[in-house]
């Protein structure tokens, strides 16, 4: 028997690794395993306050912690019969935005990157790519400065609550933001056409479904009520079982699911395969640009997807100011109209769509659902490295090229930052 | 005067790896970090980690499996100092909240029903300090940075770090905030270490008690005064309890008694 | 465009010579230094009881006596106990290294009221360390005192600090010398065995009204020996001791170490009359 | 004293015109309090601020400031120019707490940092109407004579000026448009008439005589313990109290460097840690001996050494101590009468 294992994978929101049992050219097993310690969160926050809720839930993940804060909030305000203002809407654009430059940039410029480009990580690569290296930590860090702004602190910031924000943002820091948002651009158009020069592997490729919020209004964006399905279909958030289905897999701390019993896949990719016709300005400009079918049947175009996601964020972040800018202050916090309900709240995190589903008794949370998006991409990313590891052993390719491709795919679903930068650990059992 | 370069490492365990994160974060910060040591391991960071002695172990997250139990005392055999970073690493984090409803059998069966993990063994979710000797403790959730750099230096300098010894509240009014508590707020800004330069209440937002217990907290002043403002006991324990991992009721019991 | 600082700044160390080091027992070690400039070694005044502020960069400032004399210039000596962050590091620098010291601050022992009169010097624990600085200065200056005795109660033998240079002073006949250790392990202790308060039978008769007595040691002990003096009628302001407080600044201005509402012990202290002590809350 | 008169219409201009000596600093409100604040638009400055929330101290030594730096060569002063300033809008209590630390700040040993920020700070102060936390008339500190360089007071349509200083005069000089020099009997009557409806504004009767005695005779008085359980040891009160200058020093290191530099941060006597001392004996363990120790040198010792207390009736701490253990609680329970707080 031959055994690849992968564990530590440092970390898929904890702990991860990669499991892959084969005998001559015949796989017994590709396993992503979610090793991570079970926290239980749907438990715990039953009987507390909203606002209790959100500050749990958002501690889930510190890379998407504003997006649970936000699934939170708009599960929670469907359920108490809340309204935010637009000003509230807007501000909460802006912080999701940041969100999604902060863990796309981080994914993209220091872990895939570097692997395409032949380096261990991005200081090694900083040699070649001096320049490219110090913008993307500045566009990291501007990232962090608009999540910190928005949010009160860089993670786990509580600034934004239930029925609105507790502060709102001085005038000259976001307009500040909007400038260096602009300025940040030909940077990303840049990174987007390194990453499109990379040459991406196409012996693996498959079908799939792809799923994410549909924002309505024709647009591109980050978060609806209900949710769109690359097979044509449109269904309410609220419906979120029937897309999920979760199941327990003894090997995942995270549920895996499923849609109609087959794997499918959130993220970047899903959200430009679905909604990409509808960019425009420069971001639209790029997205014409670069896809083609390829993307409808390999995930490792993610990376790219990524690339013009981040061009349309930072186009996306002047206006958004602008839109925070229009409304006035007040009110800061809208008050719940009702202290029992139930709400769906649907956003897309960076890497995918995530759902808080909560029933309100008397102004406490009586039952919670939380669907990450890791767990929705789960099946997908085990079918592709299957698949890519069925074909490598009939090529006779030996355990470092194949734990290369293995992290490349799981790597490229982007299952949470920092897992990529050395996933792989090998362990070779000579054949018995 | 040069000194030898010491040897850390850092570690993930049960947690958001919000910790680590706020290190990485710190962009200004981070190539006079990968200077100052010789850093053995930093998964969130690195890919060529080393298991070796180490003159500091930084962990962050709660331990919560038995395979986490042996990892942090095998860290622990080879590590002189030991560091506890983050809510859960110090106190538990929220994972290890007590809920005086049912036991963490029950949770765990409600989530994942009668199915058992192949991979890990999964327990009730406890701070470091349960399992292994913690030598200083970093708390909040997540820590901050200034604060994490300043306690580094500290330590890589083999001193003891000064961690403030007062409550929020302190840097609440050096930031000139309203007190929350006078406008009728359940904050827990008297009961919770500073350090987080009252981020929280800053923002018009009641402390949510992330940074853990204040060495000194006068908890039935708090409950006194909070009882007074119209909330119920009951309101109070489940808002001290969120943030508050077992470790840090242990700490308020000693102080308290039951809260 | 930078204006001229116009006033000199009194928190900035000087740079101190370790010039030699050694244990006086297990955790408590003698370092003898000198200010780097010489005119500034040479010239410094101070008198017994005060203090200095010594720095470790990156560390932080600590208060410690001064257990040297004034009547033998140009070296300032510490004793010095490991107890915490900055004695840790202090306990460190190696012979020749340079550090930061500032001083001397505080009141000392009013050496000028108590010349002509007898002098009793008790000293319990790190005591000695102040008060060596008043009984040198004595001894340095022996015509100017009347009679001159030394109490001195420790729990061991080990445990004395300044043993050899105490115990060669029981030769003399100029000074009245009583060391006193709580129990004798080794069984070749030359003094008495028990608490320093039973030795106050052996003094030499005083006229309280001339006598000065000074104490430091351990809080404990000040209620006994003060009681032991009072029994012996020597006036209130006549029993002197030196207190020891948190000090971040020694110049009246951090406030750690005020007493009674506005005493600041680094100015009007460390060293205080029993008179001080009775209308001043807080003192002891 | 020479006083000018100078028409509200004009004080815009005059501000603009003696904010040519320095960056100007006011009053402003900020989320439903009054902080002083740099002002870069005079129109923020609120003229009716009463007290704001930290006092002027933040300006003369701040919460948290570099004393100087240090690396392996040994120490370095860093004390260098410090932007010149004018703060408008203190009130007399607070001009008061100036020349408290003037004082304080001057004695024995000259702090540098304080008087490096003090001598390039210009006071222009400004009248007020009380209100009802305010008891400066039982601190003999209702009016002014010196400690500022102007001082405003609101007498309808135009504010009489004092001039304290040298600078002020200078100041009034440099804007001669603006002032009115002519200031007339019925000028003065007005400035008498406001100063008696100010006096009339107080709510808050409280009466100091005879607190040095009686904070020496309540030494054992129950009321230490009983406010000592309530304290919650949070500073506050210390923090906003316009004459508390306690700090505490520490080495802030550069990362993996042997240099850094020395901060001074604002300590309060109410933290465990203030007379903690290296070994763990603490003289201050109980919370009661903390207030002790605060209000005997509010109301007491500070009496006995400059014939004043340090409390200057700003108000401060009764608008701030979660708790209600403020001045004026004490000096009425203390007194022997009962208190809700």
């Amino acid at each position: 028997m031959r055994e690849i294992l992968v564990e530590p994978l440092a970390r898929v929101e904890g702990d991860g690794g990669i499991t892959i049992r084969a005998e001559g050219k015949k796989v017994h097993e590709v396993r992503f395993d979610i090793l991570e310690g079970t926290r239980l969160v749907e438990t715990l926050v039953i009987g507390k306050t909203p606002e209790e809720d959100v500050s749990i839930t958002c501690r889930i993940c510190a890379i998407c912690t504003l997006s649970h804060r936000y699934a939170a909030l708009r599960g929670l305000e469907k359920a108490l019969g809340i309204e935010v203002p637009p000003k509230v809407q807007a501000l909460r654009s802006l912080m999701h935005l940041g969100e999604l430059l902060e863990s796309h940039s981080l994914h993209v410029f220091l872990l895939a990157l570097p692997d395409f480009l032949g380096y261990p990580n991005a200081v090694a690569m900083a040699e070649k790519y001096g320049p490219e290296v110090v913008q993307a930590l500045a566009l990291k860090k501007f990232a962090n400065h608009v999540m910190t702004v928005t949010s009160g602190r860089m993670i786990h910031g509580e600034n934004p609550t239930v029925g609105g924000f507790g502060k709102y943002p001085e005038k000259d820091i976001l307009l500040d933001i909007a400038r260096q948002a602009q300025a940040m651009i030909p940077f990303a158009e840049k990174a987007v056409g390194l990453i499109a020069g990379l040459s991406v592997p196409d012996y693996f490729e498959d079908d799939t479904v792809f799923m994410c919020c549909e924002p309505g209004d024709d647009g591109f964006g980050l978060m609806g009520d209900r949710i769109r399905i690359s097979d044509g279909k449109v269904v309410d958030a609220k419906e979120y079982r029937t897309l999920t289905n979760e199941k327990f897999s003894p090997h995942s701390a995270a549920k895996h699911c499923l849609y109609q019993g087959k794997p499918y896949t959130v993220g970047a990719i899903a959200r430009c395969n679905n909604l990409g016709e509808r960019m425009n300005g420069l971001a639209g400009k790029l997205f014409k640009k670069h896809w083609n079918k390829r993307w409808l049947r390999n995930p490792v175009f993610n990376n790219l997807a990524q690339a013009i996601e981040m061009v349309w964020a930072l186009e996306q972040v002047s206006k958004t100011v602008d839109a925070v800018l229009q409304y006035p202050d007040d009110p800061p916090i809208v008050k719940p109209t009702r202290q029992s309900g139930e709400g769906v709240g649907s956003v897309e995190a960076p890497r995918g769509t995530l759902y808080h589903a909560y029933r309100i008794q008397d102004g406490l949370v009586a039952e919670a659902n939380l669907i990450i998006p890791t767990g929705q991409s789960l099946e997908d990313i085990e079918k592709y490295m299957r698949k890519a590891v069925e074909i490598l052993l009939s090529q006779g390719a030996d355990d470092s090229a194949i734990r290369l491709q293995a992290e490349i795919i799981v790597r490229a679903f982007d299952p949470c930052i920092s897992c990529s930068t050395h996933m792989v650990r090998f362990e070779r059992h000579d054949p018995r | 005067m040069e000194r030898k370069k010491l040897d850390i490492g850092l570690y993930g365990f049960t947690g958001c790896n919000g910790d680590q994160l706020v290190i990485i974060h710190s962009e200004d910060k981070l190539l006079d970090f990968f200077a100052s040591a010789n850093i053995r391991s930093f998964s969130l960071a690195k890919s060529d980690n080393e298991q070796t002695p180490l003159d500091i172990a930084f962990i962050e997250g709660s331990i919560s499996s038995q395979e986490q139990v042996e990892h942090v005392q095998e860290i622990r055999q080879r590590s002189a100092l030991l560091v506890a970073i983050g809510n859960c690493a110090c106190y538990g984090g929220i994972q290890a909240m007590e809920l005086g409803r049912e036991g963490w059998d029950r949770r765990f069966q409600s989530v994942y029903g009668e199915n058992f993990f192949e991979v890990r063994t999964p327990i009730e979710s406890k701070p470091i300090d349960a399992f292994v000797a913690v030598d200083f403790r970093l708390p909040g959730c997540p820590i901050d940075a200034d604060q994490f750099f300043a306690v580094y230096s500290s330590l890589i300098r083999k001193t003891k770090p000064q961690m403030p010894d007062y409550p929020v509240c302190a840097e609440c009014r050096w930031r000139e905030n309203e007190c929350l508590l006078l406008k009728g707020q359940l904050c827990l800004g008297p009961l919770i270490a500073g350090g987080c330069k009252a981020v929280c209440p800053s923002h018009n937002l009641p402390c949510v008690g992330c940074f853990g217990p204040v060495e000194e907290a006068n908890v039935s002043s708090e409950f006194a005064l909070l009882k007074e403002k119209g909330f119920t006991v009951e309101e109070i324990r489940r808002r001290l309890r969120i943030h508050s991992g077992s470790g840090v009721l242990k700490s308020l019991k000693n102080l308290f008694g039951e809260v | 465009m930078s204006a001229a600082v116009e006033i000199q700044n009194p928190y900035l160390p000087e740079p101190y010579r370790l010039i030699r080091r050694y244990p006086l027992t297990d955790d408590v070690h003698f370092f003898q230094v000198r200010a780097v400039d010489m005119d500034r070694a040479l010239s410094l005044k101070y008198s017994p009881g005060q203090f200095m502020m010594v720095s470790i960069p990156g560390i932080g400032e600590a208060p410690f006596s001064i257990s040297s004399t004034p009547s033998r210039p140009g070296l300032i000596e510490f004793g010095i106990r490991r107890v915490g962050r900055i004695t840790d590091q202090i306990f460190k620098l190696k012979e020749n290294s340079v550090l930061g010291v500032r001083g001397p601050y505080g009141t000392g022992f009013p050496v000028d009221k108590m010349e002509g009169k007898n002098l009793v010097i008790v000293m319990g624990g790190l005591g000695a360390i102040p008060l060596r600085s008043l009984l040198q200065y004595a001894l340095d200056n022996r015509d100017r005192f009347a009679h001159l005795a030394l109490i001195y109660g420790a729990r061991t033998p080990g445990d004395m600090l300044f043993r050899k240079e105490f115990l060669s002073l029981m030769d003399r006949d100029d000074i009245q010398c009583l060391l006193t250790v709580d129990k004798d392990d080794t069984g070749k202790w030359p003094g008495h065995v028990g608490l320093p308060t039973v030795l106050f039978k052996h003094l030499t008769n005083l006229n309280p009204k001339d006598t000065n007595l000074v104490v430091v040691g351990p809080p404990v002990m000040y209620k006994f020996i003060v009681a032991e003096a009072l029994k012996l009628n020597i006036p209130k302001h006549q029993i002197l001791m030196s207190l020891e407080r948190r000090m971040k600044c020694g110049i009246g201005k951090c406030g750690h170490c005020i007493i009674g509402g506005y005493i600041y012990t680094c100015l009007e202290g460390p060293t205080f009359s029993y008179w001080d002590v009775t209308h001043m809350k807080g003192l002891i | 004293m020479r006083a000018v008169k100078l028409k509200k219409s004009h004080l815009k201009g005059f501000l603009t015109c003696v904010g040519g000596w320095g960056e100007l600093w006011g009053p402003v409100k900020r989320n439903g309090r009054h902080v002083l604040e740099s002002i870069g638009d005079i129109k923020d400055i609120d003229l009716t601020a009463l007290r704001t929330t930290l006092p002027f101290k933040k300006l003369l030594f701040p919460p948290k400031f570099s004393m100087f730096r240090y690396d392996a060569n040994g120490f370095q002063d860093t004390l260098s120019a410090i932007p010149k300033r004018v703060i408008f809008g203190l009130h007399a209590c607070d001009i008061k707490a100036l020349c408290i630390l003037d004082e304080f700040f001057a004695k024995e040993y000259k702090d540098p940092y304080y008087y490096e920020r003090r001598n390039r700070t210009a006071i222009i102060g400004h009248s007020c109407i009380p209100d009802d936390k305010c008891f400066c008339n039982a601190t003999d500190n209702e009016t002014v004579t010196e400690g500022f360089d102007l001082f405003l007071s609101d007498l309808g349509d135009f504010y009489l000026v004092w001039v304290g200083s040298s600078l002020g005069d200078d100041m009034v000089r440099e804007c001669p448009k603006l002032i009115d020099t002519n200031v007339g009997h019925e000028d003065l009557k007005k400035y008498i008439q406001f100063q008696k409806h100010r006096s009339e504004q107080f709510k808050r009767q409280i009466d100091l005589t005879g607190m040095p005695d009686i904070v020496e005779l309540s030494m054992d008085s129950p009321v230490w313990e009983e406010e000592g359980e309530k304290c919650l040891s949070c500073g506050a009160c210390t923090i906003v109290c316009p004459t508390c200058p306690c700090y505490n020093v520490n080495d802030e290191n550069d990362l993996g460097k042997p240099s850094g530099e020395r901060m001074r941060q604002w300590d309060s006597c109410m933290f465990r840690e203030y007379s903690l001392v290296a070994g763990g004996h603490n003289f201050r363990e109980a919370r009661a001996e903390r207030l002790k120790l605060r209000f005997t040198h509010k109301l007491q010792s500070f009496v006995g050494k400059f014939g004043k207390p340090a409390c200057t009736g700003c108000g401060r701490c009764i608008d701030t101590c979660p708790v209600g253990i403020d001045i004026f609680t004490m000096v009425k329970k203390l007194q022997g009468e009962e208190v809700r707080s």
